[in-house]
C-alpha cells in the first residue's frame, strides 16, 4: 500500500495492482511482495482486489476506477478473462501496459503474464497424497466452487489421482468458502460419514486449517494424512507438530515482485518475456527449514 | 365551525405548502449525494473526470436497479435477500437461453425477466398464502437461488461471446457516451417512479406498508396485492440480472452474495423506512448513487482498501444522520 | 312499516373467541328510517355484533338479514357493496396515507393504469364540503390528531352509497361541536330507505339521536326499548343487570369550598409553559389533594400541556414539583418525579397491543416489582389480577393478550398500569374514553377517593359534564392559552364554554405532525 | 360481575392453564428439529453418532451465541447486522490482548468481551440518540468492524500458539466429552433466557418493540434502555469472538461476513418475530441447531454443495411453515 499519499501525482511511476483477493493471506503475500519490489525500484504501488473470489462485477469495477487513476502500468488478476475484455481494449487504448499475474487473461494486451500453475501445483499434492497414502479413500475440502483458481486446484488433485492411483477413491469433496470453522464443520462431517477415511485435502490455508481442525477434534490426530496448500503460520504449525503430511505453496511473494518488475520494465520499454513463471513447491517437516522453502512462505 | 367555502381555501393553501415542501424536500435529499461529489472532487483530480463519472454510474447500475425493485417490497414493510443471488440466476438463465439453447435475443432477455417475475411470484406466495415472515422467505429463496445457478450451470461461467449484439445491451451507447447499463437504470428508475406513486400496485404497497391489516379491511385483497408486489420487484431483479450478464458478457454462477445487504442499504440510505408505508424512488437512486461514489471516491484517492470499509461505514452514518436532522427542521 | 321486512336483521347469531362466549343468541332489528342504538357494558359483545355485518367475523350460528334477503357478506368490501358501511371503533386508517388516498382506498379513480390523485382530492373535497369537515384532503393521516382521524373515518363511511350506517363509539374522541356536525350529517343521512346503527356509552347522546334502543348484557340479547318514552335510569339498569346511581358529584369532592383555597401545599406548579406550535405562557398550580380539570375544544391545547410537562415534547418554562424546580426532558423524568400521564390515545400511546394483560399493568411499575434485578412476575399476576377485579376488566385471564379485549376494557388495562405504579400527580387524558356508563362511575369514584388520599389528578376530559363532575377548579384553555380557571362547585357549562371560545375561533382537526 | 375473590381464583387459574399452553408450545417448537433429526438419522448411519452431535453442537456454538445476543436486538424491533465482523473484532482485539501485549488469559478475555459491549454501546448511541435506522447503524458498523480487523491486525492472523491454555476455552473439557465452546454456548443461552424474561433489560426490549412509543410514556427512558440493550447484544458479539478465536487457537481478521445472517436466520427461525415484541432464546437456540443440524446432515449424506443451498433453503420453508401452522391451531 502507499498509504494515503497522492499516486501518480508525484514523479514516481505509478503501478495498479488489481488482484483477485485481498484479505487471504495468499494475496497478502502477494501484495508484499510487490511492496518490496516498489520500495526496490522505486515506484508507487496500489493493491486493490474483492473481498471473494467470485466476485466479477466488483473487480471490474475496482480495474475501471484503476484505470481512471491513469496508472503508468497495471497488473491485474483476472477472476474472469472473458468479461474484461473491454477493458483491456480500453487499458491498451490508453497505452497503459498491462501486466497479468497469477492465471493470466485470455488477451493479446498483457504484455507479459506472471502465472503460476495451479493445476499442477494441485496434481504436486495429489502425487504425494498418493505416496502417503498407497491406498484407501480419501477426500477434499475445497473453498471455492466457482472462481477459477478454486476449481483448478480440486481439478488438478482429482485429474492425478484418477490417472495415476488406482488404488485411492475420492470420496467426496465438499466446498466451504476457505472459512476455517465452516472448513473444520465440513471435514468432520465427511470424516463421521466416512470412518476408514485415509486422507483429506485441503485446497487453501483455510480449507486446510479446518481440515487439520476437524482432525485435532475428532481425536483421529495421526489416524489421517492430511495435505494442505498455500502456507501461514497454522499450517507450518501442523506440519511441524506432524498433524499435516505437508503442503503445496506456490511463490506469492515472487508473484507480487514480479509482476511490479515486469511493470517498471514495461514503462521502461524494455521487451518481457511472454510469461514468467512464479512456481510452486512441496513442502513437509523434511525441508520445511531449508532456506530456499522458508523464503517462500509466509506467516 | 367555520363556513364550508373558507374552509376549503384554507385546506387548499395548506396543500400547495404541503406540495412545495415535500420537493423541496426531496431536492434537498441531494444534499448529501452534492457534499460527498464535491469532496472528492477537491480530494482527487481523477474523480470529476466524465470516464470515471460514468465509471460511477455504471457501478451504479446493477445494485441501483435491484435496489428498485427491494423499493417495492420495502414499501410493504417487507424485506428482500433473494435480489442479489435471483439475480445470478436471472443471468444464469439469459445464459441457457441465449448461449445454450440459441434463442433470439429479445426471447432470452424477456425469458431472463420472466425468470425474475417468477422467483418474485414464489416470494409473494410464500409470503402471502403461507404466510412466512418476507425474511424467512426470501433467505430461502436466496439459498435455493444460489443453488440453482450452480446446477444449472454446472458450477461454470457461461459465456456470451458467441451470442452477437448481447454486451451492447450494457456496453452499447444510445446516448453517445452513457453506457446502455445506465440508460437501463435510469429508464428503470422513471418506470419504478410511477408505478410507486401512481399505480395500485404502488399505491398498496405503501398502504399495506402503512397499516396491513387496514389495508385489508378496507377491502384490498392483501394477499393478492402482495404476490403482485413481490413479482414486481422480480420484475427488476430479473432486468438487473440481464444487464449484469450483458455487462460480463457472461453469467457468472457464483456472484451475487453480498449485493441484497447493498441493495437494501441503498434503499435505506434513500430515506425509505424498513417499517414500511414510506418509500421514494428518488431517494433509492440517490441512496445507490451515494454507494457507488463513496467507493469509488475512496479507490480513487488510493485509501488503502481497509480503511476504505471503515471511511464508508463512517459516511454512512453522517449521511444518513444529515438527513434526519434535515427532516427533522422540515416536519 | 312493521309488516315490511327490517332493513337489517340478525337472529339468533353467536360468536365465540378461545375462552369468549362474545355473543350467544342475540337478536337486532333495524327498521327503514330509524337510529338504533346499541348500548351494553365493556365487552357486552357490541364490537363484535356489528363486525359480523361488516363481514369481518361469521358468526358461528344464527343468521342475517338485509331487507329480508339472507345476507352473509365475506368481507367488508362485499359488506360495503351491500350497502352496509361501518365505522369501527378501532381506527383502520394507514398514516403514512394522505386523507383522500385513506377514504377512496381501494377504490381509486384510474386513467390508463394511473391513479388521478388530483381526481382524488378532488371528491374528498367535495365530500368534505358537504359534510362541513375542515380537513385538508392532501394532509397525511399522521398528521392529525384523534379526533381529525375520526373524522376520516366518518368521512370514509359516507363516501359509500350505503343504506345502513353502522358507527362505533363514533364520539368518544370528538368534543360537542364534533358532536354536532356528526349529528347534523346523521340527519341528514337518515331517510326511509336507510338506517343506523349506533353505539356509544353517552346516554345523553343516545337520548338525542336514536329511536330506539338495543342493549346487549354479556354477550346475550336484553331488549329492545322506544327511546322517547324509556328513562335513562331504565336503559343503564337493562345494560347491568341492576339498578345505579349515576350522575351525583360524589360527596368528598363537592364540599364547595375548593382545596387550592384552603392553602393547600402546591404539588405541581407550571409556570409560563410554551411550545413551537401551539401553547402560549401556560401557568397553573396543582394542590395536594385535587382533582384540577381541563377544559377546552378540541385543539385547544390540553394534550399539548400533558406533554410538555411530562417532557413528551419540547417545551420552554418552569415547572416545580413540591416546590422544587425540575428539569423534565422526558416522560421518565416525569415519572421518576412522580408524574404520570395517562393519554388520549390508547392504541398508539397506551398499550403494548401484543402483549397480555399482565405485562402491560406492570409496564410503568417494573422496577418496583423486581428483586435483586429479577422481576417477578407472581407480583404481576397478582396486581394484574387485583386489578381486573378492582375495574371490573372483563377477560377470560390476565394473560390475554391486550389487543383481543374489547375497546372500554382496554382503556381500563391502560388505567390500571397507572394505578399501579401510584404517582403522586396523575394526568389523565379522556380517561373514560369508550368506557360504559357503570364502569364509568366506579373511575370516577377511583378518582375521587385517590384525591382523598393525598393524590394531585389532572383530569383532561372534552365531557364537559364530567369535568364538572370530578374537578374542584377547571382550567379552561383556547388556542394555546389558559383563558380562565374557575372553581369547580360553581362552574357552569355555559362559563366554560365562554371562554373555551374567547378566541372565537375553531381549529382544525390537523395537528401539525407527530412528535417524532 | 361475579363477586371479587371468585374473580381472582378464576383469572388466577386461567393463567396456570396459559402457563402449561406456553411451555407445552415452546416443547412443541423443538418438533421441526426432531423431524430433521430423525430424517437424516435413518438417512445416514453415520448421523446419530455421539461425536457427530457433538460435532453438531460446536458448529451451533459460535452463531449461536451471537444469535442470542441478535434476539435481544431484533426484540426491540431492531435488527444488528454487526454481529459478524463485530466479532472478528473481537477475536483480534483478544488477540492484541493476549497474543501481542502478552496480557493475562483472564484480563485478555475479558478484553474481548469489553471490545464486544463497545461496539454494542456504539451501535446503541447511534440508534438511540443519532436516531439511525438500525439497519443503517449496524450496517455501518459491520463496515467498520471489518476494516478496523484488517487495520489491527495488519491483515494477518494472530496466532494463540503462544497463549498457554487459551485453546483450551473452546476445546477443552469441563464435562467429559462435551468441549467447553458448548457449555459456554448453553451457558450463555440460559443466561440469555434469564435476562430476556425476567430482568428489565429483556422485559423493556420486548416493550418496546412491542409498542416503543406506549412505553416511552409509561415511564421507561426508552433511549438510555436501548443503548444498554445494545450493549448487551454486544457482549455476546464479544463472547462469539473470544470462542472463536479460542477454537481457531488464531484471530483471523479477514472472517465474519455473512454470519450476521446466519445468525439473524437462527433468530427468526426460532420464532422470533423481525417486528420486535416477540422473542424466546430457546427458539433460538432450536433455530441455530436448525441451521447446522441441517448443514451436517446434508454433508454427511454427501449431498453436493450446490444441491445443499436448495435444500437447506426448501427445508427452512418447510419449517418454518410447520411452525406457524402449529401457532395457528394453538392461537
Ligand atoms: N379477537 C378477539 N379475540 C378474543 N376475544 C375477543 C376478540 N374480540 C373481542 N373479544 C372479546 O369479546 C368480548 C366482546 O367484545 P366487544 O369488543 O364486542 O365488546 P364491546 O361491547 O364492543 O365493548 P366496548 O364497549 O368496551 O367496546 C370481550 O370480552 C372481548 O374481550
Ligand atoms: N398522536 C399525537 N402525537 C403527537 N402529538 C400529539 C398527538 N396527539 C396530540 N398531540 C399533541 O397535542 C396536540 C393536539 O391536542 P391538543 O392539545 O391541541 O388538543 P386538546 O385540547 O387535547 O384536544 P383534543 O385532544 O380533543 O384534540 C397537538 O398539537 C400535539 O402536539
Ligand atoms: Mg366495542
Ligand atoms: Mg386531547
Amino acid at each position: 500500500g502507499s498509504g494515503g499519499a497522492e499516486p501518480g501525482a508525484g514523479d514516481k511511476p505509478y503501478v495498479a495492482l488489481v488482484s483477485k483477493g485481498f484479505q487471504h493471506q495468499f494475496w497478502q503475500a502477494v501484495k508484499q511482495g510487490a511492496d518490496d519490489a516498489a520500495a526496490e525500484l522505486d515506484v508507487e504501488v496500489t493493491f486493490e482486489g474483492p473481498e471473494t473470489e467470485t466476485e466479477v462485477e466488483k473487480q471490474l469495477t475496482m480495474l475501471q476506477t484503476a484505470l481512471d487513476k491513469n496508472p503508468d502500468a497495471l497488473g491485474y488478476a483476472a477472476l474472469d478473462s472473458e468479461a474484461s475484455i473491454p477493458m483491456m481494449t480500453d487499458a491498451e487504448s490508453r497505452g497503459i501496459p498491462v501486466i497479468a499475474f497469477d492465471s493470466g487473461v485470455e488477451s493479446d494486451v498483457p504484455v507479459t503474464t506472471v502465472s503460476t500453475d495451479n493445476l499442477a501445483a494441485s496434481a504436486e499434492a495429489a502425487k504425494h497424497m498418493a505416496e502417503l497414502v498407497g491406498s484407501g479413500k480419501i477426500a477434499i475440502v475445497g473453498h471455492d466452487q466457482t472462481s477459477q483458481t478454486g476449481q483448478q486446484r480440486v481439478e488438478g488433485f482429482t485429474q492425478y489421482i484418477e490417472e495415476n492411483a488406482p488404488g485411492i477413491e475420492i470420496v467426496d469433496t465438499q466446498f466451504a468458502g476457505g472459512d476455517h470453522l465452516k472448513s473444520a464443520d465440513a471435514a468432520k462431517a465427511i470424516m463421521q460419514a466416512h470412518p476408514d477415511l485415509e486422507g483429506i485435502y485441503g485446497t487453501n490455508e483455510g480449507s486446510a486449517i479446518g481440515v487439520v481442525k476437524a482432525v485435532q477434534e475428532s481425536g483421529k490426530a495421526g489416524e489421517l494424512t492430511v495435505i494442505g496448500f498455500d502456507s501461514g503460520k497454522a499450517q507450518t504449525d501442523a506440519i511441524r507438530d506432524g498433524l499435516m503430511a505437508g503442503a503445496i505453496t506456490q511463490d506469492p511473494i515472487k508473484m507480487g515482485y514480479e509482476t511490479v518488475k515486469a511493470a517498471v520494465a514495461a514503462i521502461n520499454g524494455e521487451e518481457l518475456e511472454p510469461v514468467v513463471d512464479s512456481g510452486f513447491y512441496w513442502y513437509d517437516e523434511t525441508n520445511i527449514d531449508d532456506e530456499e522453502i522458508a523464503a517462500v512462505l509466509y506467516e | 365551525m367555520t363556513t364550508p367555502s373558507t374552509t376549503t381555501a384554507r385546506t387548499e393553501r395548506a396543500a400547495t405548502r404541503f406540495g412545495n415542501r415535500q420537493q423541496l424536500q426531496q431536492i434537498l435529499a441531494f444534499a448529501g449525494l452534492v457534499v460527498i461529489f464535491a469532496f472528492f472532487s477537491f480530494a482527487s483530480p481523477y474523480f470529476l473526470d466524465w470516464a470515471n463519472v460514468k465509471g460511477i454510474l455504471l457501478a451504479t447500475a446493477v445494485t441501483g436497479i435491484m435496489a428498485l425493485g427491494a423499493t417495492f417490497v420495502i414499501a410493504t414493510g417487507g424485506i428482500d435477500l433473494s435480489v442479489g443471488t435471483g439475480m445470478t440466476l436471472c443471468s444464469v438463465m439469459t445464459g441457457v437461453f441465449l448461449a445454450n439453447l440459441g434463442l433470439p435475443l429479445v426471447v432470452g432477455v424477456l425469458g431472463g425477466l420472466a425468470i425474475g417475475a417468477l422467483i418474485g411470484l414464489l416470494n409473494g406466495l410464500n409470503v402471502s398464502y403461507l404466510r412466512l415472515p418476507p425474511f424467512i422467505a426470501t433467505l430461502a429463496m436466496m439459498m435455493v437461488a444460489q443453488g440453482l445457478s450452480l446446477v444449472i450451470s454446472g458450477t461454470k461461467p457461461i459465456y456470451f461471446s458467441d451470442v452477437g449484439g448481447f454486451d451492447q445491451l450494457a456496453a452499447g451507447e444510445l446516448v453517445p457516451g452513457l453506457p446502455n447499463a445506465v440508460l437501463i437504470f435510469f429508464a428503470a428508475a422513471a418506470i419504478a417512479g410511477v408505478t410507486l406513486s401512481k399505480t395500485l400496485t404502488g399505491r398498496y404497497a405503501l398502504s399495506i406498508g402503512s397499516n396491513e391489516e387496514a389495508t385489508a379491511i378496507s377491502g384490498v385483497d392483501v394477499r393478492r396485492w402482495k404476490v403482485v408486489i413481490y413479482t414486481v420487484a422480480g420484475l427488476f431483479t430479473g432486468l438487473a440480472g440481464v444487464v449484469m450478464a450483458s455487462r460480463l458478457n457472461s453469467a457468472q454462477p457464483g456472484l451475487g452474495l453480498g449485493y441484497e445487504l447493498e441493495a437494501i442499504a441503498a434503499v435505506v440510505i434513500g430515506g425509505t423506512s424498513l417499517r414500511g408505508g414510506k418509500a421514494t424512488i428518488l431517494g433509492t437512486v440517490i441512496g445507490a448513487l451515494i454507494m457507488a461514489t463513496l467507493t469509488n471516491g475512496l479507490r480513487i484517492m488510493s485509501i488503502p482498501q481497509e480503511w476504505q470499509k471503515v471511511a464508508v461505514g463512517i459516511v454512512i452514518v453522517l449521511a444518513v444522520y444529515a438527513d434526519i436532522l434535515r427532516r427533522g427542521k422540515e416536519a | 312499516m312493521s309488516d315490511s321486512p327490517a332493513l337489517l336483521r340478525a337472529t339468533g347469531v353467536s360468536k365465540s373467541f378461545p375462552g369468549v362466549r362474545a355473543l350467544d343468541d342475540v337478536h337486532l332489528d333495524l327498521r327503514h328510517g330509524e337510529v338504533l342504538a346499541l348500548v351494553g357494558e365493556n365487552g357486552a359483545g357490541k364490537s363484535t355484533l356489528l363486525k359480523l355485518f361488516s363481514g369481518i367475523y361469521r358468526p358461528d350460528e344464527g343468521a342475517m338479514e338485509l331487507d329480508g334477503a339472507p345476507m352473509s357478506p365475506s368481507g367488508p368490501r362485499q359488506a360495503n357493496e351491500l350497502g352496509i358501511s361501518v365505522i369501527h371503533q378501532e381506527f383502520h386508517l394507514m398514516p403514512d396515507l394522505t386523507v383522500a388516498q385513506n377514504i377512496f382506498i381501494g377504490r381509486e379513480p384510474r386513467r390508463a393504469g394511473l391513479i388521478r390523485d388530483d381526481e382524488l382530492v378532488r371528491r374528498a373535497g367535495v365530500l368534505f364540503e358537504r359534510l362541513g369537515i375542515p380537513l385538508d384532503p392532501r394532509q397525511p393521516v399522521s398528521h392529525l390528531s384523534v379526533a381529525g382521524q375520526q373524522m376520516v373515518e366518518i368521512a370514509k363511511a359516507l363516501s359509500f352509497d350505503a343504506r345502513v350506517l353502522i358507527m362505533d363509539e363514533p364520539t368518544a374522541a370528538l368534543t360537542e361541536t364534533e358532536v354536532d356536525t356528526l349529528f347534523r350529517i346523521v340527519r341528514d343521512f337518515v331517510s326511509p330507505r336507510t338506517g343506523v346503527i349506533y353505539v356509544s356509552h353517552r346516554m345523553d347522546e343516545i337520548k338525542e339521536i336514536s329511536d330506539r334502543i338495543t342493549v346487549l348484557r354479556d354477550g346475550r340479547y336484553v331488549d329492545t326499548l322506544p327511546t322517547a318514552s324509556t328513562a335513562t335510569r331504565e336503559v343503564i339498569a337493562a345494560m347491568v343487570g341492576r339498578q345505579l346511581e349515576t350522575g351525583v358529584r360524589p360527596g368528598a369532592a363537592s364540599s364547595g369550598s375548593a382545596p387550592g383555597a384552603d392553602g393547600r401545599e402546591v404539588v405541581l406548579s407550571v409556570r409560563g409553559l410554551t411550545t413551537r406550535k401551539l401553547l402560549r405562557d401556560v401557568s397553573f398550580e396543582l394542590h395536594r389533594g385535587e382533582i384540577l380539570g381541563f377544559a377546552g375544544l378540541m385543539g385547544a391545547g390540553r394534550t399539548e400541556v400533558a406533554r410538555a410537562v411530562i417532557g413528551a415534547d419540547r417545551s420552554t418554562g418552569a415547572v416545580e414539583v413540591q416546590g422544587r424546580a425540575v428539569r423534565i426532558r422526558n416522560p421518565a423524568d416525569a415519572v421518576r418525579n412522580g408524574i404520570g400521564y395517562l393519554s388520549e390515545d390508547r392504541k398508539r400511546y397506551g398499550l403494548l397491543l401484543d402483549q397480555d394483560v399482565v405485562r402491560n399493568v406492570m409496564l410503568s411499575a417494573l422496577p418496583g416489582m423486581t428483586r435483586a434485578g429479577f422481576v417477578r412476575d407472581a407480583d404481576g399476576r397478582r396486581v394484574a389480577a387485583e386489578m381486573v377485579d378492582r375495574l371490573a376488566i372483563r377477560t377470560p385471564s390476565v394473560t390475554q393478550t391486550a389487543k383481543n379485549l374489547s375497546g372500554g376494557n382496554q382503556q381500563k388495562v391502560v388505567l390500571a398500569k397507572w394505578l399501579v405504579r401510584d404517582c403522586d400527580v396523575l394526568i389523565v387524558d379522556e380517561p373514560t374514553r369508550g368506557i360504559d356508563v357503570g364502569a364509568k362511575d366506579e373511575i370516577y369514584g377511583l378518582l375521587t377517593s385517590l384525591a382523598a388520599q393525598g393524590k394531585s389528578i389532572i383530569v383532561i376530559s372534552s365531557e364537559l359534564p364530567e369535568v364538572l363532575r370530578l374537578a374542584d377548579r377547571v382550567v379552561v384553555m383556547c388556542e394555546g392559552r389558559v383563558t380562565g380557571t374557575l372553581v369547580g362547585a360553581d362552574a357552569t357549562q355555559h362559563d366554560i364554554m365562554e371562554l373555551a371560545t374567547r378566541f372565537g375561533t375553531d381549529r382544525s382537526l390537523v395537528t401539525t405532525g407527530d412528535s417524532a
